[in-house]
């Protein structure tokens, strides 16, 4: 049975596609993403206040090379198998080399509700993944070719509003600890996941207005956008066993490396590399990966890691 | 009623564009700009604002008719062939000349 | 003593006629009615998960004719006392044969304030409501004219924003059961009145913008706005004792008998009835009959009912 | 600068509107539009936005004279009676004609 | 398509002048008016919009063109010397002339 | 150690003077100003409730006068020593006699995280305090003058936001007693300090936006910004002694009397004294004032409260 978050999804998809006269303001789908950044930023944060940070170092690396290492990857597919121009092939390789904070969050409250663990500092990753990806996609593209703004960039990617949010929110959790933090708490996480059910059903809406985009650009699209990430997810979970992370912490490795951006990427890329057709990775990212994972591939990534962790594993 | 003419100038883009288009008019010389949040639909599509990214804004510049060609030649070079963008400029009359132009009269 | 959150929409009337500078951002109303009507939903579908749905068939067909006869109650008033034209006393008559969520949530409040049990799936009652008073009023005016555009209107009646996230809302209640909503029901049942103070703020508002129309409509619009509702409560009332429900349930059904639309309604009748003067339903529904019908009306539908059920009743 | 005369309409409707007018806007072949929320005061009373559907919507076509004549003599014909609505057209330059009509200049 | 000029005035001013504004056109004659809630950057500097009274709204009055002086007239002895404010105006085609000013035509 | 929602707001001024790409929507602001204030007003009307209020017509005599105190001390620093302009003088002034709500709720959740009890009541004062500054400062410039429209100055000043939202606050708690409003109270009290956080968020970002314009006022007016808000700190907690309050109270007082307005007082300005130029009183009001106090201030003024009521004190 679905949770009841990923049926909010629904109902957002269902009236999308009935073109019911539902339309979240922008405002509020603003706000609900800023609680959703908020409040993992601020989990990830206080468990961080426990822990020595350098013995995080390691993994930081393996999680950022995963980055760098998936977006080559699907860049290779695109460009091969798909045929795709440069531009749009590294536009949508960067889409699927970073991540989807929507994304997580589904895996949280799954996990959260058939109790599975997991390492509680995976923010910290989410926020490390965020970047390689357009780094390594504008490389693609542009090489080290000096006409590229480096410094406008870093300052779109750096300082857009994911990044910021969650950044902010783990330095606030590091820096009060869990008791301070719990007044504000009952906003941030006692609300988690009825502000994450808004979410998605606003998400939903998003997601049918990309159908139709999807129509015109066909099959192999809709291949990708399914195939890649359980591709991704096979590489984070191995890569999660790897570091020793829990089973809970791997499946939240594979679900990260199998989401896609629709966020901080799209923004990127438009500015970084304009001539791609921003209509493609969108169409694919929240038309298909995005539905695909929350619904399938989550409970799936979970049971990758069970088999990955299993006794005789 | 002592009025003077100049050029209006709107832009419609995308919603991504507004600091660098904002930056751009400044350093072009715009005394200044008035925006505004719309949607719409083009040869790019449909732009919802379902969510801010996904809108558009509608800049409107008022300055001199030189000021005005520079402007546009400047984005059409700049923007046009990549971003979702339409511009049109029409004539209209101001009280204050000089408040739209580096040239007082 | 007036329940809280009726203060608010009094606070509400209050600053409106003052003219205050007091104005809640659009974005806010639409996102709290949002709120509302999903809350709504889920309880009444969490409740419904419980009971075999056919079982409330008999109760679904009795409500749904409450809603054709007192829309021609209503038509009938308005053309012979009223001195209405056609569409103006159609498109009054449809609101007041539909449903006030406003006005049920109120009540629910009341009754919980009351310790008044009432059944929990009344919500399914309101979506029933909301259809068959508009259809009637179309009909009343075009007949079973080939020029209406019925396919358009059931769009504009069955995807409007009420209805789909009402249904919405039961369905996922009903497919979640109350243990798996429990999480989301933080945000949707934790802070329900709290919502719905806020919701009735902007209401009072509203209502007080109302009456400058109000003066120019005279006192026929006015005793209609009062004695409308107070005939309606009476036909709930009456059939709620004759389906079996208990004193809340009663109370409830009287209520939503009593109340009369401000949202779905109007808006399929610019549609579907643009020559009516939509200043004058409006005024009534929102300027008279809902301040009536949360102040003085809901504790006397529950005397109504309680009358109704009495011992020797 | 080369620019390219086209006209300008501008609709401002009441919100419940909206969905209808784009409809029409497509059918009779303008090629694009842009919309903003608006509130306002006409003939028939104050349009407040206090919710979305109680605003307004302003929406600006470009397009060439003869379609702002079609659209505007469709407005009236279908909206005028019993809806709040007013239209006006104006003079505006536009670079690539093209994008604005059926016929290429 | 038979149509009538009159004249658009377009004011930008500080949010906080809204009301004031408003009760000013009506008293000066305006038959209506149309709001929308805009951001922008001027002489008196940036205003951002960032929460409600920090950002600009822009006013358009359709109106005739003694009207239009009037208005112009009366808002820049009113409002310029210590307000953040521009006006323009122009010429717009109307369908329906009565609606727009005391004089029918 | 900052509270965390202090910290929020220093993550909003550094996110504003990196230039990041984070703008709450205006909505939201909004809303979230609407909830501290109606939290604030019920708070302190449920207190009211327990107690007859004319045995506090002193307290608000002497709060008043307090008012109007630091407007003439403000102003008479900035004539003599700053050297400002009669218009700017007193408009300055009159933000600095008035009161900041956003720094009496960080004051309240301060006093909350360190246990110190104060008298609930506190929120009359915050409307106390609102109003006698406007009219000083307008005397101040205009005298007795007949060409100031006192009606429309009343109407703009006793009917703005902060004054209907917290009066209409204190009168529904008052109204409805603490066990009625509880249910209200999961959203008004239970996010208390959550909706505080993101509010100070996005009073960060628009300070930040501030410091710009600080730069070109120069040193005169950070002095001013600093000190002044000291001076009447020192002044609000000797009247607090004297009024008998509890060292909290002192500390509240203490903390009014320091806090400069950026709602109120701005708006009624711009149409009292549309000649002063509203950037400065805003740089000073939210770029310095507002800032020191909630991160240096208060402690301060609870330090202070604590010196006064020493018990040999
Ligand atoms: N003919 C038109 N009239 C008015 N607005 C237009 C028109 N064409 C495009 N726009 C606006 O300009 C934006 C970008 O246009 P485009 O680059 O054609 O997609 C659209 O989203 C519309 O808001
Ligand atoms: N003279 C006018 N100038 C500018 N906008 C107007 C004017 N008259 C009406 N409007 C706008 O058009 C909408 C509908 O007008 P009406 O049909 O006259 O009620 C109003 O709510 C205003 O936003
Ligand atoms: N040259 C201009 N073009 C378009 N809008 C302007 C221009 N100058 C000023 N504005 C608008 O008018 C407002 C007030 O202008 P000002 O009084 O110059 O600060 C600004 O915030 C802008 O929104
Ligand atoms: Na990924
Ligand atoms: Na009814
Ligand atoms: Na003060």
């Amino acid at each position: 049975m679905l949770d009841p978050v990923v049926l909010f999804f629904v109902l957002g998809v269902v009236a999308g596609l009935l073109r019911a006269e539902l339309r979240l303001p922008a405002a509020a789908y603003e706000m609900l993403s800023v609680l959703l950044l908020l409040a993992i930023g601020l989990k990830g944060g206080i468990e961080l206040a426990t822990r020595p940070l350098h013995t995080l170092l390691p993994q930081i690396v393996g999680v950022a090379a995963l980055g760098v290492g998936l977006t080559l990857l699907a860049y290779a597919v695109l460009r091969l198998a798909g045929r795709f121009g440069r531009a749009d092939a590294a536009s949508i390789a960067a889409h699927y080399g970073s991540v989807s904070v929507g994304t997580y969050a589904v895996a949280v409250a799954y996990l959260g509700a058939h109790t599975v663990a997991f390492e509680e500092y995976m923010p910290l990753f989410v926020v490390v993944l965020e970047v390689p990806a357009i780094v390594v996609g504008i490389l693609l593209v542009r090489g080290l070719h000096r006409g590229t703004r480096w410094g406008e960039l870093a300052h779109e990617v750096l300082l857009g509003k994911s990044i910021v949010l969650l950044l902010g929110g783990l330095l606030i959790g590091w820096a009060s600890g869990p008791a301070a933090i719990a007044p504000v708490g009952t906003l941030f996480f006692g609300l988690f996941k009825g502000v994450l059910a808004l979410f998605l059903l606003e998400m939903g809406l998003i997601a049918a207005s990309q159908f139709g985009s999807l129509r015109q650009h066909g099959l192999f699209l809709l291949a990708f956008g399914v195939l890649m990430p359980l591709a991704g997810a096979a590489c984070g979970a191995v890569l999660g066993l790897w570091l020793g992370l829990s089973v809970g912490g791997t499946a939240v490795l594979a679900t990260l490396a199998a989401s896609s951006s629709y966020i901080a990427v799209p923004a990127a890329m438009r500015i970084a590399l304009p001539e791609a057709n921003p209509t493609l990775s969108l169409a694919a990212s929240l038309g298909i990966t995005f539905p695909f994972n929350i619904t399938i591939g989550i409970p799936l990534y979970l049971a990758m890691a069970q088999w990955l962790h299993r006794p005789g594993g | 009623m002592q009025y003077h003419r100049r050029r209006l100038l709107t832009i419609v883009a995308e919603a991504s564009l507004e600091s660098a288009l904002l930056r751009d008019l400044e350093r072009l010389g715009a005394t200044g700009y008035t925006v505004t949040d719309a949607r719409g639909k083009g040869q790019r599509g449909v732009r919802s604002a379902a969510w801010s990214a996904a809108g558009n804004i509608r800049v409107e510049v008022v300055c001199d008719a030189e000021l005005a060609d520079a402007i546009a030649a400047h984005l059409r070079e700049r923007y046009y062939e990549h971003y979702a963008m339409i511009l049109f400029a029409s004539d209209v009359d101001v009280l204050r000349g000089g408040k739209f132009s580096a040239r007082s009269d």
